[in-house]
């Protein structure tokens, strides 16, 4: 059991029982066993929510970070280290509340990372307030009148951004959101997949059955390179929702202009691989002195 | 024989009042004089009033003056502003067809640098024909101006490289013809000195070059621009990932991840943007995260006065972040200590797992001196790693001094979780009260260590003697940090010329504070004086809270200026 | 016959811990009894290990008790946590069919509180059967109780309200039945006290309405969001507009928009949310912008306890936002203290055009007490308005006391301009230095004005006799701020009680620093303790910084738990 | 003349003599005068940039506040006077830059404010550095080796987020302009109009010439109330360059809300409006105490 699923994580779990999160997070486990890679390979970065929960519930590298701000050290690592497959486990308040303005950014720089939001359209972790993307009219403790922002598209908001890989899942289908997670860590790229949740504590309104009601699969005959046609799906919402890819486009990562200008993907050399051991090791120091002549270079330019 | 002169050349934003200092500068540098020059300039990129102040001498110079011997005017607003600071015996250089002059003196030097330029091809060559009387007023060699010119153009082609070595030896010629008997006075190049010409931004940015930085993350603000741009340039080079961020909160976030990933993370700032880092920052505490902040202050609160100079967020930066972790604070005097603070900068927060913050400020960034070359083999950058992790690895080990064993991603099989939450040691979310006692206590053990490292004052002039001797003497003992350091030295190198018994101490670090230091340097001063370029005496505020010693007057200054040694001496 | 009886109910998130409590705080307080109530939960919505300490006593209660008298157990595993807290003779009432109990004593009262609620209709009734029992054992009349139901579930219709007397009937009866010679202790209703039961954030929320809040902007963030909701929720009847933002920036920068348009205007959060708008208190201070600002304090770094409390803020508060400006800077004690305290605030940020802090952490927030009624007539809404404005209209007048006069777009056919940067009177962008000296300095000339206002510390306990003087005994004197208030106050009763001669020195207002009633107070302590939520001393260092006083002894606690009074004894 | 263009400012400009900043400048005078409008009834509301400096070059009310964050205070003096007519005059940087995430929630709570972007492709004031919408490939001190982020698109943006009136401009215009902000200021709701401006110190690719050789006029062949085809409209950009209104809808906007609630705009009722004299008045204390009746029913809840 242990060797076919090396991500498993054993200890507790500290959501509401019946929570969409753990349907996602089986989604997760389910695509990164198929990957080919190692625990010590994969970093999950997340801000704060019940979402951002997820980096512990993984037996993998984490990186939970502030409320807001997971997709910026997402970028630190992955430009830094491009060797490891880096995904972010956010929420709809964490992503596009909180930290929207990292997403315009980050879907621009197209760094290769895939973005799972688990959109329960409310904020769980903080119990219950307005999302953005809650629909108009829903009561919560802060909007005690009724919703009245209209809720944020993020669907087509990417496909405006033109990003690379653009899905929208269910929670409940942990097989075909699954698959999507896998497509979108193969895309070379930015991957935004936004994954309806219920939150079976705080939003009474979009439950397991007013989405299980709506949602319907996108099938081969829609073609998601077509950018206008996937806007237009992209403004379906209501009685009817596609799930699937609805948009796919493709342009030079971050990743490929570091390679471009020859900005060498860096472990510091300095370091050598560290072994495990029964002790305890104790730090110490390592030169990491740039090139000296290099250096002395700089000197003389002054 | 020694001399001291000061040159002033202003005009409005755009008219190219850099390209004549530039010029200047190199060639007094090569020349093997001392330079020290500061600018001054508006938030606007067209008009408006900016000036140059080039100091130069034949001893090693620390700050400018309020008068200058020489004026470059460029525009008539310029004569009008500056022209009572030149004494009797000065020259002030404009241009007669541009410039108005209401009843010029002997002091006015006129040269058509226009239509010089003209005559040399293209009146963007102004600047040069300025340069070149300069040069020829100071009676110094043109020959390595048009080495610099050469040098300089290269990039732009044979006729540019031409017509700026026509203007230069058209300005120089100028001057010579029809002033040939303004003699000035005696500057002596000294060829053998090897000195090296950098501003402040530069010595910070290559300090972080020779302290490993690996990666920048930032967003443009005045006047920390220059050391992102300075290591930016030097990105592809040095293998450095530099990114322009979208803004502060990003700016610090991302370096935070690359921290993670392994890499010595850095980014710059000033007010505004530190505040938005103030959340990041507080992350790193918890992370136990190394990354090198660098903060130029300007005044403030809010936008302030966007190009100016102030010491303003020292104690906002003590403190800066929710929750409690210890931190670095540094805030060098002088661009060599500026760029050997840089490197224990990057050391020092790699070691003990905190943010460091280099504290510098506007007139620090843009103020070029000649220093003597850093020596290079002074330089270690050193990293610190396990060579073993346990099983499983513990990120957040409890250690006796604090710090525990940091590896990064594939540095082995293991795996890791850096928490934002208080964690237990393998970096898992907890709420024990018990574990929680143990975080703090840990990450304020490392407090002990930090202490002995880098940053021990400077202490500068007549040695204190113990007051209750018997030959106690009366003692000043004028107290700064940062950028003051020239500044008060000059103050009191000038006191102590008028016998009177004087020194300076200076704090480079001031966090952990080096109390014990301070305590004891101070021993026996009859009389303390801080100086400060803020309102509140901030750091006079900290070393009464540190020590219990309080200073006897404050020399503030708050206007967005630098100190002169003027404006202290008038104030003692 | 007095009396002081602990209770807790103990279980998971989503048991129902609170409505238990609701039940029984309010028919305590019907009563005329004095009760004091925390709630110690972790950040999750479900399952986990959180409990409810209610203190009961005929007598004002100020604090709570690590042990407790009667154990309400939801789970097994609050039965293993807290059973050793229950002395001989106190009593443990949990369900037999859901929760096991090894060899139980004859503390144990089982209730089937599942299967009772089941007969009276609905297994979630069971919370109000738990309710019936306690107050069978506390031998309390069930009147109250139902008087609340009914009142409660007014909304919900007849068949709830009905399910819900039948099943406190159900719990009522079966203690009653199956435990009649449970002979408890002695509780005396005290009818003619007339009380309000309120918890922190209220007393806070309702200050802000009564103190006139027109406009409240903010970002979820616990413990903050309980004032945010309860003013957000009579926003419609108080016309306030109250907007919940895209993050603390927005929300910070919304409130000076609309104190910009003449707006009492305030905002609330909690550290991260308080350092993302650093910069926009840094905006207040140079716009003169009057705005409150309520920092309900967990323990950081970064998300640190996101659910616990501390007092770690307080430094930072005082120097949070770049540059330099003044600040009011509040930390109310007990909840009466609170409410009157957050009109003072929205007055005096008024009056002097300065941001007002109010810090207050999770304790404090989620506290309930009794208090006598507040004195609403002791209550003034004061706005400063000019009658007259000069041509053209100067925003930032410089004045003799610093403040100039503020008037709103629209009051009059005037115009103004509010800047971010350094500002002329008429608020345009100027870089001179000379208005800038003066701008710096009306800005903090308002310091003398506000250090007269609102805010003497509190001093309870013996006084002391200056220590020159004959008599003069030891004293000791337990310095502390903020919601510390009631537990230091039952501390000096409780040593009192023994003989020992101490006294409390509670600060409300820490900036500007009530210097001299510090100092005038303190004189003859012969020891000094502070007592403070953090692990740095803050409060400490602030004293000893502005007065150089320094406290012999710090008790702290950074554990995210609040004081009680057992532990404080402990370390003296 | 004083009488006619009452918004008139005297004072001296800090821009760059040539910039467009002065053409958008003259462009927003042209509308407020047609406005019906007395200065003490507008707001102009900014951040901080080149662009940001104009509500000081416009005589009326300015509120000059943080680089980035403009719609935050103008959302504030909006929705508390609702009498105001509140423009925000920003920069590329400004409002998608370091803004980003408030133009995202503005645009949702569709607030009645104007938001005139000068997008000069570049960061002006700090001498240079790439913007959100620089051209890809463009050099500068900060990035040395050419932009590779892709450009930010605000009109595919905005037409994703559904904003009531979505224009674009070129400063040369003025008269074009000013109809435009006019029309914005008319909409009921949010208005974004984002205004090419050559930047003639910086920005050495999209100069005057540039844009005039690509930008043209929409006809009234064009219908921008068609969603869909707004967004195709909207990826145009290259050999030409569509101006005029690319987009509108309407939807109920944040003001309309505060009315249904009855939240009533509010000038403080107890401060009357105050005189202009010779002399300054001091200030004195006015009650502004709520109906105490109603504060004491609170007391009774508890
Ligand atoms: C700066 C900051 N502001 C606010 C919070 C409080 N907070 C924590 S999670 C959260 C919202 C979470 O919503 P979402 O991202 O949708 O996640 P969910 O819990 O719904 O999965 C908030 C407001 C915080 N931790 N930090
Ligand atoms: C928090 C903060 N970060 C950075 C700055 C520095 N800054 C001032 S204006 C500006 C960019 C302006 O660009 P844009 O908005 O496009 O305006 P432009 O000058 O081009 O008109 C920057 C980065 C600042 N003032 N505040
Ligand atoms: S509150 Fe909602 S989102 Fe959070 S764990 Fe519970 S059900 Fe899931
Ligand atoms: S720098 Fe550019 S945008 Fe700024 S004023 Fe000059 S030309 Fe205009
Ligand atoms: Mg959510
Ligand atoms: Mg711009």
């Amino acid at each position: 059991m242990e060797n076919t699923n090396p991500f498993h994580y054993e200890g507790e779990l500290s959501w509401c029982p019946g929570c969409g999160d753990f349907q996602i997070l089986k989604s997760v486990e389910k695509t990164l066993t198929s990957l080919n890679k190692k625990p010590s390979e994969v970093v999950l970065v997340s801000g704060i929510g019940q979402a951002a929960k997820l980096p512990h519930y993984i037996h993998a590298n984490g990186f939970n970070g502030l409320h807001g701000r997971a997709l910026p050290p997402a970028f630190g690592i992955k430009a830094f280290n491009r060797d490891l497959t880096v995904l972010v486990t956010t929420g709809d308040g964490d992503c596009y509340g909180e930290g929207g303005n990292h997403l315009i950014h980050a879907i621009r720089r197209n760094i290769d990372i895939t973005v799972i939001v688990h959109n329960n359209q409310v904020y769980g972790l903080t119990k219950g307030q307005a999302s953005p993307t809650s629909e108009v009219g829903m009561v919560t403790k802060t909007q005690p009148y009724g919703v009245v922002s209209l809720p944020f598209n993020p669907i087509a908001f990417a496909i405006a951004m033109d990003t690379p890989f653009v899905a929208r899942s269910y929670s409940k289908e942990i097989d075909f959101t699954a698959e999507l997670i896998r497509q979108g860590v193969e895309t070379k790229g930015f991957a935004l997949i936004d994954i309806l949740q219920p939150c079976v504590s705080f939003n009474k309104i979009n439950t397991y059955q007013w989405y299980s009601q709506r949602v319907y699969k996108l099938d081969n005959t829609y073609d998601p390179t077509n950018r206008v046609k996937a806007f237009e799906k992209s403004l379906e919402w209501g009685d009817k929702i596609p799930i699937g890819v609805i948009y796919r486009s493709q342009r030079q990562t971050y990743d490929e202009t570091l390679d471009r200008l020859g900005i060498k993907p860096q472990i510091n050399p300095a370091h050598n691989l560290i072994q495990r051991g029964s002790s305890q090791g104790v730090m110490c120091g390592v030169n990491t002195l740039p090139d000296l002549s290099k250096v002395k270079s700089l000197l003389s330019e002054f | 024989m020694s001399f001291d002169i000061s040159i002033k050349i202003a005009g409005q934003a755009g008219q190219g009042i850099q390209s004549i200092a530039e010029i200047l500068l190199k060639v007094l540098k090569l020349n093997g004089l001392h330079v020290f020059a500061y600018q001054d300039y508006m938030s606007r990129v067209r008009g408006g009033h900016n000036f140059m102040q080039v100091r130069i001498s034949d001893s090693p110079v620390y700050s400018i003056k309020e008068d200058c011997n020489i004026l470059v005017a460029l525009d008539t607003n310029s004569v009008d502003v500056h022209r009572n600071e030149v004494p009797k015996g000065g020259a002030i250089i404009y241009d007669p067809h541009s410039t108005m002059v209401d009843s010029p003196d002997n002091r006015f030097i006129p040269i058509p640098m226009n239509n010089l330029a003209k005559e040399a091809g293209s009146p963007v060559l102004s600047n040069t024909i300025s340069a070149g009387s300069i040069l020829a007023l100071l009676d110094i060699d043109k020959m390595d101006a048009e080495e610099f010119i050469k040098k300089q153009f290269a990039k732009k082609g044979e006729e540019v490289i031409g017509k700026n070595l026509k203007a230069l030896a058209k300005g120089y010629a100028y001057f010579l013809e029809n002033f040939r008997n303004w003699k000035f006075t005696d500057i002596k190049a000294q060829k053998k000195n090897k000195t090296i010409l950098i501003n402040g931004s530069e010595a910070v940015g290559f300090g972080a070059i020779a302290g490993g930085c690996q990666f920048i993350a930032a967003y443009p603000m005045s006047p920390s621009t220059g050391v992102f741009t300075y290591i930016t340039g030097k990105a592809k080079e040095f293998n450095i990932i530099s990114e322009q961020a979208e803004d502060e909160i990003a700016a610090i976030n991302m370096a935070l991840g690359a921290s993670f990933a392994g890499a010595r993370a850095m980014t710059t700032t000033s007010g505004g943007g530190l505040s938005l880092m103030a959340e990041g920052l507080s992350l790193a505490g918890v992370m136990e995260a190394p990354v090198v902040v660098v903060n130029a202050q300007r005044p403030g609160p809010a936008t302030g006065l966007a190009t100016r100079t102030g010491q303003e967020d020292l104690e906002y930066v003590l403190h800066i972040g929710h929750g409690e972790f210890p931190r670095f604070i540094f805030a060098p005097g002088h661009h060599e200590e500026a760029f050997f603070t840089t490197i224990h900068a990057f050391n020092l927060s790699d070691k003990y797992q905190v943010p460091a913050f280099i504290l510098i400020d506007q007139y620090f960034a843009d103020t070029y001196a000649t220093e003597k070359e850093f020596d290079l083999n002074k330089v270690k950058a050193i990293s610190y790693q396990p060579s073993v992790v346990s099983t499983p690895y513990l990120r957040y080990k409890i250690t006796k001094d604090g710090v525990s064993p940091r590896a990064y991603p594939m540095q082995g099989d293991f795996t890791f979780i850096a928490d934002s939450h208080e964690h237990t040691e393998n970096g898992h979310i907890t709420e024990d009260g018990e574990v929680r006692n143990k975080m703090v206590e840990k990450r304020f053990r490392k407090l002990k260590g930090m202490q002995k490292e880098f940053g021990k004052p400077t202490y500068y002039g007549d040695k204190l003697v113990p007051s209750g001797s018997e030959k106690g003497k009366a003692k000043t003992v004028f107290i700064t940090w940062g950028s003051n350091y020239g500044v008060v030295r000059e103050t009191v190198d000038c006191l102590k010329k008028q016998k009177r018994s004087v020194a300076m101490l200076h704090f480079n670090r001031i966090y952990p504070f080096p109390r014990k230091e301070a305590v004891s340097l101070l021993k026996g001063a009859k009389e303390i004086i801080t100086v400060e370029n803020n309102y509140q005496g901030q750091f006079g505020n900290i070393l009464k809270a540190e020590t219990g010693i309080e200073a006897d007057r404050k020399i503030l200054k708050y206007d967005g200026r630098p100190f002169t040694v003027e404006y202290i001496l008038k104030r003692i």
